[in-house]
């Protein structure tokens, strides 16, 4: 079962059949939170039931920059974690350009303009019993929700995150109550572990290895994470970026390259082929985004 | 009462005059769960060329000031494969269908109007002006001699209308429409997208892997309004105008400078639903400017 | 340290590379009490003609996204007027003089830069492609044989440096840039503006009483640039990049393209401080990225 | 005496003497109100010392279009009032288009990007005794801070304004105030007398005419004022607007048409030269913005 669905997501009976086509435009939301969690982190929580209920982790909203009619594209935006019950939607988001500047802004009782939820999620095998959870930065945004997920599903989790520094680090709690292990490594050392997450992992694969491994985070640790996985045979999943247009697979603007099993190569679309990839399909070093 | 927006373009009726363009909406399928496709007055799918396209490295897009650049460099599965896989299900849909075709030879424009003879879509769309394209691309949009040649050539080959569409990356693009018309067009489209580049002052580096892109959005909506306006003084075939149209407004702006239809580009990608919420603005516009037919726009602008 | 901001063009130094643009900053007297003159890189003056100008009819001026058109249309008060009663305050400050020059014959561009023989100001700018003039302006610059006579027949009159000022509104940059090196041009600036056109939907009429104008400010930025560095690529004689420039770091990005200063219009228009708040943003980028001196930008863009 | 000045009004003493150049670029200002007065018409009061301090009646503020970067031109709008006590600056405007919209959304507390004041206000020449004071719509806002000066000066001020209708009509109490006779008409009667306010004005030139009339409001008022001071024999001055770019006389976008002494015209700028011209010298056949 692979999270997400290229088609319809309008009604979906169970996270395993999305069939029924639903015309479901762009949400207006309001925003309930908006708040600094992180130096230049933010964690925004607003309003949608369709995207509260149709959701998958690994995959992303699409959000209208407010205000500023100069930027037109949209901005993807992980979903952190979803309330179906509430309807309530969580996003994390770092502040590097105008538009995340913007969205940080914002406050609670005003309307963003949300398109999702959109592209191919982490896919949750049947029969998986253990997995690491691998991330870095922001790229940690997504894997909330999926550790969820996978606690739900009675999969143990292990989550090995690395942040730059103590400063640096949100969510703990949230994979302190989702995963039965949770690693934490800083480049400084100014909390857990002093180095790269990416040697943790390497550590922990020596002793026990996974089901299956997912990941999500800058260029340069998805190409460890991804030797890793080649050279210990972990089926891996990692959640890619790249500039995006439509963010519905329209464009063509938001490649990757992905290997054919001829040998070459074609380029898929982040938006709609992914972004989650299995990582030996993946060519990193065409990857143009550092998280 | 509703106002009438039907329009007509060499004789085939399009139920309104908005037309998802070309690469902006690939062939209709992603967009059929936002739109109903049926409400559009056509579409223009992905550009096409005779083998598949692999298409540039990325990045392949980059936001500028109210607009963007784009170098997706044709990326595509070939005319064979749109035929047999992607146009079945489009021709469920009670829409105009124009193919848009790109060849380096104007013998492969050629063949792929051969391939579409029979093939039920309404219209060719030549677009000789993708700039993305090291070979042909620019060089035949530019020369007004090319254009007339190439377009006789298609003409010769095709079972379907022949739209042309115009790059705006000329001198003077009166001479180009003219030449179009001569070589027996049966309407033009313009504008494509404007050469344009950005820069990433961090890397020191190009913000495309293509260096250099085409520029689309509201930010070239004043050189498309210029040019549909220079070309319908000059030429007597019908008008598919476009460049940044993002509001039912754009469109009249589009229609009172003389064309005849529309295309949506960039605004499908800020939202996918541009299409019917610009229709819609539209029809607010005519209510409330007593326009009672779309028609009455069509080349209005006055100018004394 | 403070970082090194002088520039040279033709063995005149520039303080640093930002200069006024012509017509957006009149003849500096109304910009005197907002920036301190002494600062600037250097003013390029209201565009000047051998009589003077009224002008064309209002609206002058059209808002479009990221952009505005103008249709000035050359007011100005003659040469005459301007070397007796605007420049001895103009002199005044410490800053490079660039006086821009149109004409509608090869002669009067030519008596222009004779009447500036002897005058001290520091360069000529022949402004040959105003889209607002409609005998001259256009064709000029649009043809690159008259490129080549235009600069060749003014440099044999000319008392200063002469920099050729070039318009977008062609279909291969390159070869105008060549022709004006080939006839002798010390410099080239370029962009001038974009021909566009904005219509008023209510109205059903051109917002601008002269129809067309000129495009400027941010939306032709990746336009502006695109040609920057196509001409980089062909010329060796300095340029002087414009089109869009708003913060410290578009002049980073025109630097980068290849051009040795660079030229600040509609901006002034959006503050009168504009030219000053971009020159430090230049420096505040130059200090935060280990640049000691702007020269180490100029060209410098990576395209591996 | 010639209000507001063409060169330095960085400190003024007194009205009449502006001439020391202080190098001032735009004010960051804080909005202290911004309410609706009428039906899409606001009034909004902010904080500049500068422009409370040095500001004539007739000048005008180039106010930034904040948070929409698509927009680049600054709005110009009248000074309505100001407070040199207390630095507050009021304007009165209405919601035309995207500017005046956005404008009339921001809130007390946030700060807009303010250039002024700018232009050449009215002119009070000395011994001046008796004014008509005529205004329509939202051409009425700059009349208040010049009615209020003129009774400053001890000028019998007869105001004369025209609205559309009774929703329409704002400020009265200013002019209660500031006048020493109001009229009020409205196009239907709701209010006041019926009809325009230019017949009104008739009616009173024939009763009695003062030394001067000012005016402000639409082109077709103002070339009925216009025909009228000739036809009386009244000097006039009114004024002007124009699509705007710098707002200080650099960029000649903004021209109107204004007769030479020899019988021809030149192109005067309306930011630098005006917005106020005396009614005898103005073309209103080339006027293109309907206030
Ligand atoms: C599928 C997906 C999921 C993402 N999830 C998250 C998340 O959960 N949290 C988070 O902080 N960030 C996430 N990102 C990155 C986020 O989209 C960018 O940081 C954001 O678009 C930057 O916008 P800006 O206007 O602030 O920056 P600017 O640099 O001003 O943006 C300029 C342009 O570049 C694009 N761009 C810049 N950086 C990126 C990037 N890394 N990826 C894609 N486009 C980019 C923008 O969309 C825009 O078009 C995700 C990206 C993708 C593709
Ligand atoms: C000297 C002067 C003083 C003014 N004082 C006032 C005032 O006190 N109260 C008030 O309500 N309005 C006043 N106006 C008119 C006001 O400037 C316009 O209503 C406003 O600029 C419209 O902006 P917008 O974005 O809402 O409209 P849009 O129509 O979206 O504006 C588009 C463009 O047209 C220009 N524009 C549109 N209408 C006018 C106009 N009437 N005059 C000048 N430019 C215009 C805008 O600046 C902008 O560049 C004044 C104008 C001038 C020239
Ligand atoms: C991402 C993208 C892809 C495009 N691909 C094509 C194409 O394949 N063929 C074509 O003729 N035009 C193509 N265009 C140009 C558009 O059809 C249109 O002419 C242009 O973008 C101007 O309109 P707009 O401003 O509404 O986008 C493309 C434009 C964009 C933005
Ligand atoms: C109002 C206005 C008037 C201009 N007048 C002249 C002129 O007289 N001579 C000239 O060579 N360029 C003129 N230009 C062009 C500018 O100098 C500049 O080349 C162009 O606007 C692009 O730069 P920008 O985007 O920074 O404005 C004018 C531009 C504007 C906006
Ligand atoms: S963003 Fe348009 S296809 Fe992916
Ligand atoms: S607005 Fe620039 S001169 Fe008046």
């Amino acid at each position: 079962m692979k999270g997400g669905s290229s088609e319809a997501s309008g009604s979906c009976k169970g996270r395993n059949s999305c069939s029924s086509t639903v015309m479901k435009g762009t949400d207006k939301c309001k925003i309930v939170e908006n708040v600094m969690i992180a130096p230049d982190m933010y964690k925004m929580a607003f309003l949608s039931e369709h995207i509260a209920f149709n959701a998958h982790p690994g995959q992303f909203v699409h959000i209208k920059v407010p205000c500023d009619n100069s930027l037109l594209m949209r901005r993807p935006i992980s979903i952190h974690d979803v309330h179906p019950q509430t309807g309530v939607v969580e996003i994390a988001y770092k502040v590097v350009g105008r538009g995340t500047r913007i969205l940080s802004r914002m406050n609670a009782g005003q309307v963003i303009d949300v398109l999702g939820p959109l592209g191919q999620g982490f896919t949750i095998s049947r029969g998986i019993k253990s997995a690491f959870v691998i991330g870095g930065g922001c790229g940690i945004a997504p894997l909330k929700f999926l550790a969820r997920r996978l606690k739900e599903e009675g999969i143990a989790v292990t989550a090995l995150l690395g942040f730059r520094e103590r400063e640096a680090v949100y969510g703990l709690s949230d994979f302190e109550e989702f995963s039965n292990r949770l690693l934490v490594t800083t480049d400084d050392g100014s909390l857990g572990r002093k180095g790269l997450v990416t040697q943790l992992l390497e550590e922990e694969l020596k002793e026990q290895l996974p089901d299956v491994m997912f990941t999500c985070g800058p260029v340069p640790m998805l190409k460890v994470v991804q030797r890793l996985a080649r050279e210990y045979s972990v089926p891996c999943q990692m959640s890619l970026e790249e500039r995006m247009g439509c963010g519905i697979g329209g464009c063509l603007v938001c490649s990757c390259a992905i290997r054919t099993p001829n040998g070459d190569f074609e380029y898929k679309r982040v938006c709609k082929d992914g972004p989650v990839f299995w990582s030996r399909e993946v060519m990193l070093d065409e990857a143009t985004i550092e998280c | 009462m509703k106002p009438r927006l039907n329009v007509e373009i060499c004789g085939i009726s399009f139920k309104n005059p908005v037309i998802a363009a070309s690469g902006t909406f690939g062939f209709g399928r992603e967009y059929a769960r936002y739109v109903d496709l049926n409400m559009l007055g056509g579409i223009a799918v992905k550009g096409l060329t005779l083998l598949p396209r692999k298409g540039n490295p990325p990045p392949r897009i980059a936001e500028t000031p109210s607009g963007i650049l784009n170098s997706v460099g044709l990326q595509n599965p070939g005319i064979d494969h749109f035929i047999e896989q992607e146009l079945p299900q489009l021709l469920k849909y009670d829409t105009r269908i124009i193919v848009n075709i790109n060849g380096n030879t104007i013998d492969e424009y050629c063949r792929m109007a051969e391939k579409l003879r029979g093939v039920p879509v309404h219209f060719l769309e030549l677009n000789i002006s993708c700039p993305n394209v090291k070979q042909g691309g620019v060089a035949f949009g530019t020369d007004p001699d090319l254009v007339y040649d190439i377009t006789r050539s298609v003409k010769a080959h095709a079972g379907q209308p022949v739209i042309v569409k115009l790059t705006p990356n000329v001198t003077d693009i009166k001479e180009v429409a003219i030449a179009a018309e001569q070589g027996g067009a049966d309407g033009i489209s313009l504008i494509n997208t404007v050469l344009g580049m950005a820069i990433d002052v961090k890397k020191r580096r190009p913000v495309l892997a293509n260096i250099v892109g085409g520029l689309s959005g509201p930010a070239i909506k004043p050189i498309a309004l210029r040019m549909v306006w220079e070309a319908a003084q000059v030429v007597s075939i019908p008008i598919i105008g476009m460049g940044g149209i993002t509001t039912g407004e754009d469109v009249v702006e589009f229609l009172l400078a003389g064309a005849t239809a529309v295309g949506v580009g960039t605004a499908n990608l800020m939202s996918p639903t541009a299409c019917i919420d610009i229709l819609n603005q539209l029809e607010e516009y005519m209510v409330q400017n007593g326009v009672g037919d779309v028609k009455e726009l069509i080349g209005r602008l006055e100018t004394e």
